[in-house]
């Protein structure tokens, strides 16, 4: 009996001491699946997902506490980079995507209240009080924060048009392959 | 790469049917001045030009029409004499059939030259000048890539390149306009690859030339003959080969290294079009205004090659050489590689080299069957990939798979979709597969400038922060000194009073 | 002038080549033709119904899989892939093996080995061979039964209704009449009980063999020289290169010329190898399966090799007379891992994919 | 020498773990979607086994048999395996964050991997020497390594597979491992010494 405790006693010291050693030598910093997230996401910080910005959204993600279908700016495309980041399967047709949007404003209806203005996440509106407000196409997001804000809704959100730049060969429909 | 290499000898390439001749064959035709030409914009690789000209001004032959705008772009010049019509949209030569910016000019019939500056002798010339002389005529490479030819003297001359090749592989079946062009024009060939190779620097010129033509090889025989630094190789009829790595291969032996130019392993690869381009540009003083482009397939007529003014429409082509039948497709360029074109009434560009139409027998594709792994296409691809491989993971929608196959060293030469026997469009999926990567890679982009704006935002708004801050705390200072001033007015007047009152009290 | 509007763009190229699925099928089935022509004459009428039964299975099992899956048949039945798989799987049959041998292994072969795997091109197994297996292990007796040969028109060849009613199992003791053993199972079974080849393969009784395949064994193995032919026609016509089955048959001949130099008594010699049993049908028409086969030249050459070593050390060494089978299955599992690691140059890079350097002295 | 070549062969391939034994089944269904993590997981386990089969050989030889220890056996054994483990664990943590990804919950799973336990279990029952343990041990981490291999190379292709619905994910797997099971009977009997 008293053997079997100290034999055992003994064992469990020495693996424990031998564990403790590497431990030590093999430590690792930190969770970086967080940053690398981050990383991932548009970092307009436009609180669409429910989470205080994208840096809040990234550790929810990486927790999974969150989906990683959670962002709609970044629509199919962030989701299946996440998917694959994180090793899941997720089916992209439930993610809504109509393909990227950005805001365009109806200047016979702007009045130029400048509210829109205020809540961009990216300065991506111009304009002043009572002047007619201006998208920069190459700056908005598509966030939709301004349509929210709108009083007149003369901010709406357009698709981008196809140019001969962007056009993307359609993948093959075939059925027997 | 020693025996290993010599065991596996490179079989790549693939033999379709040529159907070369008769056209080939046909002298040279002239199309007759359509009343309308509409040249695009962007008819090369880089930024588009920026038109130059208004609507409603008259233009003479040669004038330039809309300048070169950035490092890599080209001008274009009115292919006649007319008056500007407008300045709009157009139906791009391009599948998806989206529209494209073009100048629209109705032609006078007189074609009237701009007064013409030809150079004596060329080879008195600095090599920045003939670049210089060829940029501004709007010379690009006339094969399909349409790479503007001075960008690249400048490139070679950088690099110190030693050899030029001249490609007059003219491997696509159904093409013959450079075989036109060297037949017709061999001696403005010769003498432009000599500027060329003055250009850069080159020492010594290979004319690789396919030896299914050869007419063309004894034309460019004789036109060489006087020079004993150029010399004609005629090289196997294999398609591939005039692609720029496998020519190069070949005539060389070099292998020109992934993602590294040509020039960086001492060659540099020009058209035989191209090359007579530049003689015009410089001994004429001409611009590229018109090409010579080969009218083929079995719906049309007549086929022949026909010099055709940039911007004529296909429909004027095709309706010189006469339709014998309803064309079921149409194709700009050759029939591995060429475009599809929506409908015909698009423009001719520089770099089209044929416009094909075919009758229905010709374009009709088996439907596409599963891929039973035969390997065919692994055999047949020039480039050393796994076509198969790439194109299951892309059905699959594993981009990421498919690069690790070595999608970015495709070059859609379609071999691999010619020779599938399940008639698989491997080249649609690459292309497909590319224009996802390059979207995805644009929305990175995109991203990181979402960021970098979120991040200016969000400094703009905490130096309004502090600034206003800033602001009211001097405003409270300035109050409050008011105040305490105030304050200590009151007080001493207080005081003062007091004093007074004291002072009244007192007596 | 037309101005006729696609609805979905068409990429290059717009020419392709003449060849297609159902074109290799039929060349292959005709290189094999003459062997099976061969094996019906050498063992009679029951071979021929084993052979279409088998197909017909095969066939049945295709459909009905293509029927619940709702895709179109029809299509798929003609490009002659499920055909060739049934076709080859009577050729491994033995000659007289009942009914429901060839039956059941048809279907086992298009329904488990093909279609759940998402049909013609997604299996990983050669489905013949998993047919063929699979029968081993499960009817042990039934697929070692063998017959000399009884060639049509000789005295103890069965008529066409008696062949029918051996091959449904309603003549009893038919069979036995006939019964002989294979060249590999006699070596087998003869030093298992410590007879040593030198003796077993003297006596009369022993199964002999040459080049005119007038022995006994599967229904389409035994024509040595019609599948030699056959694998040349084919080799001819480029369907099949040349790698997997040079590396193949030499993989199987060069050890057994080794070990029979060293020790003929215990070792049976390069020739009996490269003849008997399944050795010239696989490396021709089984290994060369494009599906299952690495598809690079290199992966072909170090696939058709294990082949033919495996074959080898299941011969040899291993508990089955015949290894071809299992050799094809382990190799087919291998597949995957050649192809990941012997893949062809791409042209400017090196084997690892790294960008070949831009060489010295040359641009700047 | 050619004893122990023999005895690496036949653990390896005849008597092959996953695929005859049957044991190991979680981590050779669970680890082998892409052959970089399965390559992993056979490197590990193979660490781990080999380790595994060293310690308990002492440990069964110098403490457990001399003491008349038996009944601790299982015990003692799975505490030296689960430090292996650890180890492996902090190690492929600490030099290869991807594959530790990648192996998820499988890494430390070796633990209860019963492919570990029941290869130094059946080394103890066989009464083998010490190299003989070491090379039985690695002889079967090996097989399992390669068929770890195989299987996820085949479930990569599969993946890319228009596999029918109802065998889509799991089922085919399945199938798919029986057919392997299938092919590697041909070992079956494999006999190196004279008949």
């Amino acid at each position: 009996m008293l053997i079997a405790i100290l034999s055992l006693t003994l064992l469990g010291a020495v693996l424990g001491l031998g564990l403790g050693l590497a431990a030590r030598r093999f430590h690792v910093e930190g969770d970086p699946l967080v940053a690398q997230i981050e990383a991932l996401m548009p970092g307009s910080n436009c609180g669409q997902c429910g989470f205080p910005g994208c840096p809040g959204a990234a550790s929810a993600i990486a927790a999974g506490s969150a989906p990683v279908t959670a962002c709609p700016p970044g629509g199919r495309a962030l989701a299946k980079a996440l998917a694959e980041k994180l090793g899941i399967a997720i089916d992209l047709g439930q993610v809504a995507d109509a393909g990227p949007r950005i805001a365009a404003v109806a200047e016979e209806i702007c009045i130029g209240c400048c509210r829109c203005i205020k809540v961009c996440p990216t300065d991506a509106i111009v304009g002043a009080a009572k002047q007619i407000h201006n998208v920069m196409r190459e700056a908005c997001t598509g966030c939709g924060n301004c349509v929210e804000r709108c009083p007149t809704e003369a901010v709406t959100l357009q698709p981008v048009p196809v140019t001969l730049q962007h056009w993307v060969w359609p993948r093959p429909q075939l059925a027997g392959a | 790469m020693g025996l290993l290499e010599r065991f596996f000898k490179p079989s790549w390439g693939v033999h379709p049917d040529d159907h070369k001749r008769p056209a080939a064959d046909v002298p040279l035709r002239t199309l007759p001045l359509p009343e309308r030409l509409y040249v695009p914009l962007q008819q090369h690789v880089g930024g588009p030009a920026r038109p130059v000209v208004l609507a409603g001004q008259k233009v003479l032959k040669g004038q330039l029409l809309a300048e070169a705008q950035g490092n890599i772009s080209a001008p274009v010049h009115a292919p006649t004499s007319g008056r500007v019509l407008a300045i709009g949209e157009v139906t791009a030569p391009h599948p998806s059939g989206l529209a494209q910016l073009a100048i629209t000019l109705a032609s006078d019939g007189d074609e009237r030259w701009l007064e013409r500056e030809p150079v004596a002798d060329p080879f008195a010339l600095a090599p920045e000048e003939i670049a210089r002389l060829t940029a501004a005529a709007g010379v690009v490479g006339l094969g399909g890539a349409t790479f503007p030819a001075a960008v690249k003297f400048n490139l070679g001359r950088r690099l110190k390149v030693s050899t030029l090749i001249v490609n007059g592989g003219e491997c696509e079946p159904y093409l013959s306009s450079d075989d036109a062009v060297m037949r017709v024009r061999a001696a403005e060939v010769v003498d432009g690859l000599r500027i060329v190779m003055h250009a850069i620097g080159a020492a010594n010129a290979l004319v690789g030339i396919e030896d299914n033509k050869p007419e063309a090889i004894a034309a460019m025989r004789a036109a060489a003959a006087p020079f004993g630094d150029v010399a004609i190789r005629p090289v196997p009829a294999r398609y591939p080969m005039g692609s720029d790595k496998q020519l190069i291969q070949v005539l060389t032996g070099k292998e020109v290294p992934a993602d590294a130019r040509a020039a960086e392993v001492g060659v540099l690869v020009h058209n035989v079009s191209t090359c007579a381009a530049v003689h015009r540009a410089l001994r004429r003083g001409e611009a590229l205004v018109e090409r010579i482009v080969t009218v083929n397939g079995g719906a049309v007529r007549a086929p022949g090659n026909l010099l055709a003014p940039i911007g004529a429409r296909v429909a004027d082509l095709l309706a010189f050489a006469g339709l014998a039948a309803e064309p079921a497709r149409l194709i700009l360029g050759g029939p591995m590689m060429g475009t599809l074109l929506p409908h015909a009434n698009v423009p001719l560009v520089k770099g089209a080299s044929g416009v094909l139409a075919f009758d229905a027998r010709e374009a009709a594709r088996p439907a596409a069957g599963p891929c039973i792994r035969c390997g065919s296409c692994t055999v047949a691809c020039p480039m050393g990939l796994l076509p198969l491989e790439m194109a299951s993971r892309i059905r699959a929608g594993d981009l990421a798979g498919a690069t690790g196959f070595g999608l970015s060293d495709c070059i859609s030469c379609g071999c691999c979709a010619w020779v599938c026997p399940s008639h698989i469009p491997l080249v649609q999926y690459f292309s497909h597969a590319r224009g996802e990567l390059a979207a995805g890679e644009r929305a990175r982009l995109r991203n990181e400038a979402t960021r970098r704006l979120v991040e200016q935002r969000g400094e703009r708004l905490a130096r309004d922060a502090r600034e206003k801050a800033a602001a009211a705390a001097k405003r409270k200072a300035e109050r409050d000194a008011a105040k305490a001033k105030a304050a200590a007015a009151t007080e001493s007047a207080a005081a003062s009073s007091a004093a007074v009152s004291a002072k009244a009290v007192s007596p | 002038m037309s101005a006729t509007v696609l609805s979905a763009p068409v990429a290059a190229p717009h020419a392709a080549t003449s060849a297609s699925v159902s074109r290799v099928m039929l060349w292959v089935m005709a290189a094999l033709a003459p062997a099976t022509l061969f094996g019906f004459w050498l063992y009679g009428w029951p071979a021929v119904h084993l052979w279409w039964i088998t197909i017909a299975f095969a066939l049945l099992g295709e459909s009905l899989c293509l029927r619940l899956m709702r895709r179109a048949a029809l299509p798929v039945l003609f490009d002659g892939s499920a055909l060739l798989t049934g076709w080859l799987l009577a050729l491994s049959l033995p000659p007289w093996a009942p009914w429901w041998i060839g039956a059941t292994g048809g279907f086992f072969a298009t329904v488990i080995a093909k279609q759940v795997f998402g049909g013609l091109g997604q299996n990983l197994f050669n489905p013949a061979m998993v047919a063929r297996v699979a029968l081993l292990i499960s009817f042990p007796v039934q697929m070692t039964l063998w017959v000399a040969p009884v060639p049509l028109g000789s005295a103890a060849a069965p008529g066409f209704v008696d062949g029918l009613r051996i091959t449904l199992g309603a003549l009893p003791g038919a069979l036995d009449a006939v019964a002989s053993a294979s060249v590999l199972g006699h070596a087998k079974t003869e030093l298992s009980r410590g007879v040593d080849l030198l003796h077993s393969f003297a006596v009369s009784s022993a199964p002999t063999f040459g080049l005119d395949g007038m022995r006994a064994g599967s229904m389409g193995e035994t024509a040595s020289l019609l599948l030699a032919g056959g694998g040349a026609l084919l080799l001819a016509l480029r369907i099949i290169s040349w790698h997997i089955p040079l590396a193949m048959l030499a993989a199987i001949a060069l050890p057994a010329a080794i070990l029979h130099a060293a020790d003929p008594a215990r070792y049976l010699d390069a020739g009996s190898h490269l003849l008997a049993g399944g050795t010239l049908l696989g490396a021709f028409f089984i290994a060369t399966d494009y599906v299952t086969s690495p598809n690079t030249r290199a992966g072909q050459l170090l696939f058709g090799a294990g082949v033919g070593g495996l074959t080898f050390l299941i011969r040899t060494w291993g508990g089955y007379p015949e290894g071809i089978a299992f050799a094809v299955l382990l190799m087919n599992a291998l597949v995957p891992v050649i192809d990941r690691y012997l893949r062809p140059r791409i042209h400017g890079r090196d084997r690892r994919g790294r960008a070949l350097d831009i060489p010295d002295g040359e641009g700047s | 020498m050619t004893a122990y070549l023999l005895l690496l062969i036949s653990t390896a391939l005849v008597n092959n773990v996953v695929l005859v034994k049957f044991l190991g089944l979680c981590p050779f269904m669970g680890v082998s979607r892409n052959m970089d993590s399965a390559f992993g997981m056979g490197l590990a386990t193979t660490f781990v086994i080999t380790l595994a089969c060293a310690a308990t050989w002492m440990l069964e030889h110098w403490l457990l048999a001399p003491f008349g220890l038996g009944y601790l056996r299982i015990l003692c054994f799975i505490l030296v395996i689960a430090a292996a483990v650890q180890f492996v664990e902090m190690v492929v943590k600490h030099s290869a964050p991807a594959l530790y990804q990648a192996l998820g919950i499988y890494l430390p799973l070796i633990t209860t991997n019963c492919a570990v336990l029941g290869v130094a279990l059946l080394t103890v029952q066989e009464k083998m020497g010490f190299v003989e343990t070491l090379v039985y041990g690695f002889g079967s981490a090996l097989g399992f390594t390669v068929v770890m291999l195989m299987f996820a190379g085949m479930r990569e292709r599969l993946a890319l597979a228009r596999v029918p619905a109802a065998f889509a994910g799991a089922p085919v797997s399945f199938v798919l491992a029986s057919l392997l099971s299938l092919a590697f009977m041909g070992f079956a009997g494999l006999n190196f010494q004279a008949p």
